[in-house]
């Protein structure tokens, strides 16, 4: 299969909707001519044009708030927010309107959108342009979020996330945009909430997200080499959350690592954690379930300290080995 | 204006329900058969209604945390309010929302907001959605003066102007947010002068005078329809109830309040309407009478209904 | 000891230490003649001014911003953001400037300042004006976060939270404003990051936050009555967070249930949990470790289904007995 | 004005370290020396300069992500400068900022900032603070003209004005936030129009000409420090370079861009300079050389520094 990278499935997946679907637009700062901070939709302003392709004033509350709007009255807005820092300014409208106005509405309106937003440090820009907050985003009933890993799982996630119905968060990894792997030139969609192995392994289970997921591959690539065979479920979706395919793993290996990159208190992997321990699983642990995630400081700009605040292939293979002892 | 008598009728019954509706709702409140808070609107009547009489039934509007009287002008089924209101099954959100987020998504009323300034940019993306869809409709936006200082009000108008989409704001400005006078919160004698940083027109009009703020409303509605972008009007006026239900009132006076009762816009109206004749004092007397029936109705009927099954709680969050 | 209510012992707090420490001002919507939406500033102006007692427009994130600058350069500014759920406006002047501020300038500046906000469901004010985001916040490098429980802790960590050199979280609960209790007429502080064994017991550990105090000790009063010894602890701060005191008791108990109000998902049940999970505690459980929490929508308006969305004292009471069977 | 010598020496002087700065980090990061983005300043050196001379060292400046010129206009050691760009120990705020959020506490400069329009709130905090403290210091916040559509700003300059805050908030309007021209982003002509929105004063200056620019801040600074409140200076500018290090500039013309080069700021002041006599040619190349070699220095200072110590990666989240 045609191989591609993670930045031109996302442009894939737009344009092929954008076509399919007059309701779907894209509206985000610099999103037209400039293509997106990162090059993302590149290109699409020249085949839908700048009503579909909408850049806007540096304004992330009005760019949230007017997704939210257009999808009130029957549009599919997928809204941009240049970097995820920058959804702090975008949370009312994100968490108090786009998430609840069905709820409070008693069910009587649909908010069909679809916010991207790359997250995720590596790239030397600091504390402010390196944050992964969707440890947040899984506390706000009403939002789903997913978070790919993969050229594959992008495409057909992005396609399933603008044809939801509720309003999805998703996050893309800077680091992840330049990565290439096989994607189909059709259209598919990949279900919200269905976890992925992405490595069958029996020793031990390594639940991993984003850019993560090939972190962890990685990893367990160099584990095999010492006789430890790892398992690697990459969630995919965090809300709604696939605790089933988790669950069934940790059972199979009795042992489990989940690693994030975003700060380790307060993180997904404490929720992931303990979605394991209430489960079936509890009973078959063989050791305490464990967190190997960024450490709770901001992103320093020094490479070498940037590169120390996040998991890395090495810290990986060290946290399983710890937890194989 | 000429005076055009089924609108008038209309606007006329339409500030007596808001009036009624509200003092029944507060009477609730004291006799503690409710809970939570409210705004009331008391007073204000007429920028409601005369804007949203600007409108056609097919004409959208984005309400405020004191919404009743938007959601009554904008033709809601007041039995449903009342129930939603109550926290009934029957109301128009399921008992879900109440006084604070009350819609009327088939009336075409997005709904109340619990958030100052949260509805503003809602109203940028409705009308976005209109103008791309290539449709004749218009969205009208509502927000307090308080509201006018929230980043909110600055990035969605922004936005509506340099995209001329079809907006109305309407800023109801009641001298006070909460307890912050507009002399306090404002350096500038009127907040429509706001609109020429964003480059639309900007109109201020008394806003207890139903005729004028109807006529500003339609001039701005116009304009919208036409593909000629949004307007920022404020209306002028007073509330002459507490903030909420917590309020002292201990940031205006007495005086203050009772000088503005002597502007109290319904009974304006009706005496311009008797002295032009536009109705009699006896049909003016119907249609107060007829607005108190629809009141008495709809709390029956709100009584009457059933609370929400608890074992449909987890409803609704997701489509 | 004399008793007063939790709002007046914060009421308490901010007039001694205003008193005290000429830095300290209070900024917010409403703080001023109204003394605040729930009353708890009231009568401050008379004594200190409105200089100091400063009454804002509504802007939330310039209330945030106008703190963090002024802490900048050595004020103590105490601002208050009238609902939790407002706190959604002003995330970046919060997360990127006020938390972050410090860090990126390689530890030479300081931002001491308080939020102080009302969390928390129970009024029938529905969807907008009841939340809690404790969770987000303890996910934020940079800042405390203070829950306090009662009038005596709010009291201590409050003043503890002014004096204290970094931006604070603290976040009060409305239906605790009312309540009463004994509460020293002196300046003391609480240190931020002591919990509190609220109640002795060696059944099991009820871990609770926030309102969900008062609730666990009843429980724990009507679980005596059949036999059941439960120990209430309170962690009153969650950033830092006291695991000793909660391990220590999970060690002596072997049974843990984690109760707070915000909803399950993502929330700090998620964190204390995997701490007790990391820690040497884990040996020692007989049971998974269990949490009750709001159920995942929004606080619906109708008062039955407000009240059905939060734990209750009959909630953890049969929570503590699944967990013991 | 009449053109004092040792203040033009001053802002000629700053312009060409500003100008040097750039023109070596530019270069470091071409040759892959440094990672990162950075967002150069070139051609706008005369609003940083202008409006900077006209403060005290004691008053304090909020600077943006396009910092670099406002640091050295603030009388930053480049050297720290230097060595905080490169991500050093001995750097500003050893290494764990970077461009983006360069800060001189000592100096007055409360730093870059990485969100645009972030630092536009704090400047509040800072007047207000100042002015509590009863201190004779004042503020000036920079920011962009894309900043100026966040609503933060429309917030921020309200609360400025309401209280009167010894605040200048300098606009730094450079045509576009990123690929997004002020034509289409505004609906207005000048930015600082919106000033009125706020009953402050907002003037428009050329922002290539650091005598007009330095003129306009001091009478807003003089304002300020008086205790009649902030004004909103608004200097039309331009960046020569790409908005940062991944621009294509597609959203631009080559002839746009060589038409402000015609206006470049550094030789029209030195032209000016000369005209009038206030220095020799031989003078200005000295002071050109002086500013070539601290920078040459800097750059040797900054290299030859040592990195962070990994096991320092936890310090300074608390104080
Ligand atoms: C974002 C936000 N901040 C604060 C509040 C609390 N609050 C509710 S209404 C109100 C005053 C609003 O004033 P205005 O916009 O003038 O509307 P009015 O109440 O006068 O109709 C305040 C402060 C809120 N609901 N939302
Ligand atoms: C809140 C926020 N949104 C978006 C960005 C990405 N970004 C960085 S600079 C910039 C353009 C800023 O324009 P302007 O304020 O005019 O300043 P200029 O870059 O032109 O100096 C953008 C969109 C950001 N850093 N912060
Ligand atoms: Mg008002
Ligand atoms: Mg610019």
């Amino acid at each position: 299969m045609r191989e591609i990278t993670y930045a031109e499935a996302i442009r894939e997946a737009l344009r092929q909707e954008m076509a399919r679907d007059d309701s779907v637009f894209l509206i985000g700062e610099d999103v037209g001519t400039y293509g997106g901070a990162f090059g993302v939709s590149y290109g699409l302003i020249d085949e839908f044009g700048e009503e579909r392709v909408r850049d806007t004033p540096i304004s992330e509350a009005g760019i949230m708030g007017a997704a939210t709007g257009a999808a009130l009255i029957g549009m599919r807005p997928v809204a941009e927010i240049m970097f995820m820092d920058f959804t702090t300014i975008a949370m009312d409208q994100l968490v108090n309107q786009a998430a609840k106005l069905r709820f409070m509405f008693g069910g009587k309106a649909k908010v069909p959108l679809v916010l991207r937003t790359p997250a995720g440090s590596g790239t030397g820009a600091a504390a402010h342009h390196s944050q992964s907050f969707e440890a947040w985003f899984i506390h706000v009933p009403g939002l789903k979020v997913v978070m790919p890993s993969t050229p594959y799982d992008v495409k057909g996630l992005l396609l399933a996330s603008i044809r939801d119905d509720n309003p999805v968060v998703f996050v893309e990894h800077k680091l992840l945009y330049k990565t290439r792997g096989p994607v189909p030139e059709e259209e598919y969609t990949i279900p919200l909430g269905v976890a992925d192995v992405k490595r069958p392994g029996k020793d031990v289970t390594i639940v991993a997200t984003s850019i993560m997921v090939p972190r962890a591959l990685e990893a367990a690539e160099a584990l095999a080499e010492e006789g430890i065979d790892a398992e690697v479920v990459d969630p995919r979706t965090l809300k709604p959350f696939d605790g089933e395919t988790v669950v069934t793993s940790v059972m199979k290996t009795g042992k489990v690592l989940i690693v994030h990159e975003a700060c380790k208190t307060g993180g997904v992997g404490a929720e992931i954690a303990s979605r394991i321990m209430e489960s079936e699983a509890f009973d078959y642990l063989e050791a305490p379930i464990t967190r190997l995630a960024g450490l709770d400081i901001p992103v320093p700009y020094n490479r070498t300290l940037e590169r120390h605040r996040v998991p890395q292939v090495e810290n990986i293979v060290a946290a399983v080995k710890d937890l194989l002892v | 204006m000429e005076l055009q008598r089924d609108l008038c009728v209309d606007m006329l019954s339409q500030m007596y329900k808001i009036r009624f509706f509200e003092q029944t709702v507060d009477d609730l409140f004291a006799r503690g058969l409710v809970h939570g808070t409210m705004h009331l609107s008391i007073g204000q009547e007429a920028s409601a209604v005369g804007s949203i009489s600007a409108l056609r039934v097919e004409d959208y509007i984005l309400s405020t945390h004191r919404g009743h009287g938007h959601c009554i002008a904008k033709g809601a089924d007041i039995k449903l309010m009342m129930a939603e209101f109550m926290g009934k099954e029957t109301g128009y959100c399921r008992g879900r929302g109440g006084s604070m987020h009350i819609a009327d998504i088939e009336g075409r009323n997005l709904g109340a907001n619990g958030v100052v300034g949260g509805g503003i940019p809602l109203a940028v993306g409705v009308g976005l959605s209109l103008k791309m869809q290539g449709r004749d409709e218009i969205v009208m936006g509502f927000f307090g003066d308080g509201a006018a200082n929230q980043g909110s009000f600055h990035e969605a108008l922004n936005m509506a102007a340099i995209w001329s989409l079809p907006v109305v704001y309407v800023c109801e400005n009641n001298q006070y947010g909460m307890s912050m006078s507009t002399r306090r919160a404002f350096k500038i004698e009127k907040m429509a002068q706001r609109a020429a940083s964003y480059g639309m027109p900007g109109v201020t009009v008394d806003g207890n005078d139903v005729v004028e703020v109807y006529e500003a409303a339609s001039e701005a509605v116009e304009r919208a329809r036409a593909g000629e972008g949004p307007t920022l009007l404020e209306c002028i006026t007073y509330r002459w109830k507490g903030h909420s239900k917590s309020d002292q009132e201990l940031y205006r006076t007495k005086d203050e309040i009772e000088s503005w009762k002597n502007k109290e816009p319904i009974r304006r109206f009706l005496e311009l309407l008797i002295t032009q004749r536009v109705i009699s004092e006896d049909e003016a007397r119907k249609i107060e009478e007829e607005a108190r029936r629809t009141i008495g109705e709809a709390l029956e009927y709100a009584r009457a209904s059933p609370e929400p099954e608890v074992d449909t709680i987890l409803e609704g969050v997701y489509a």
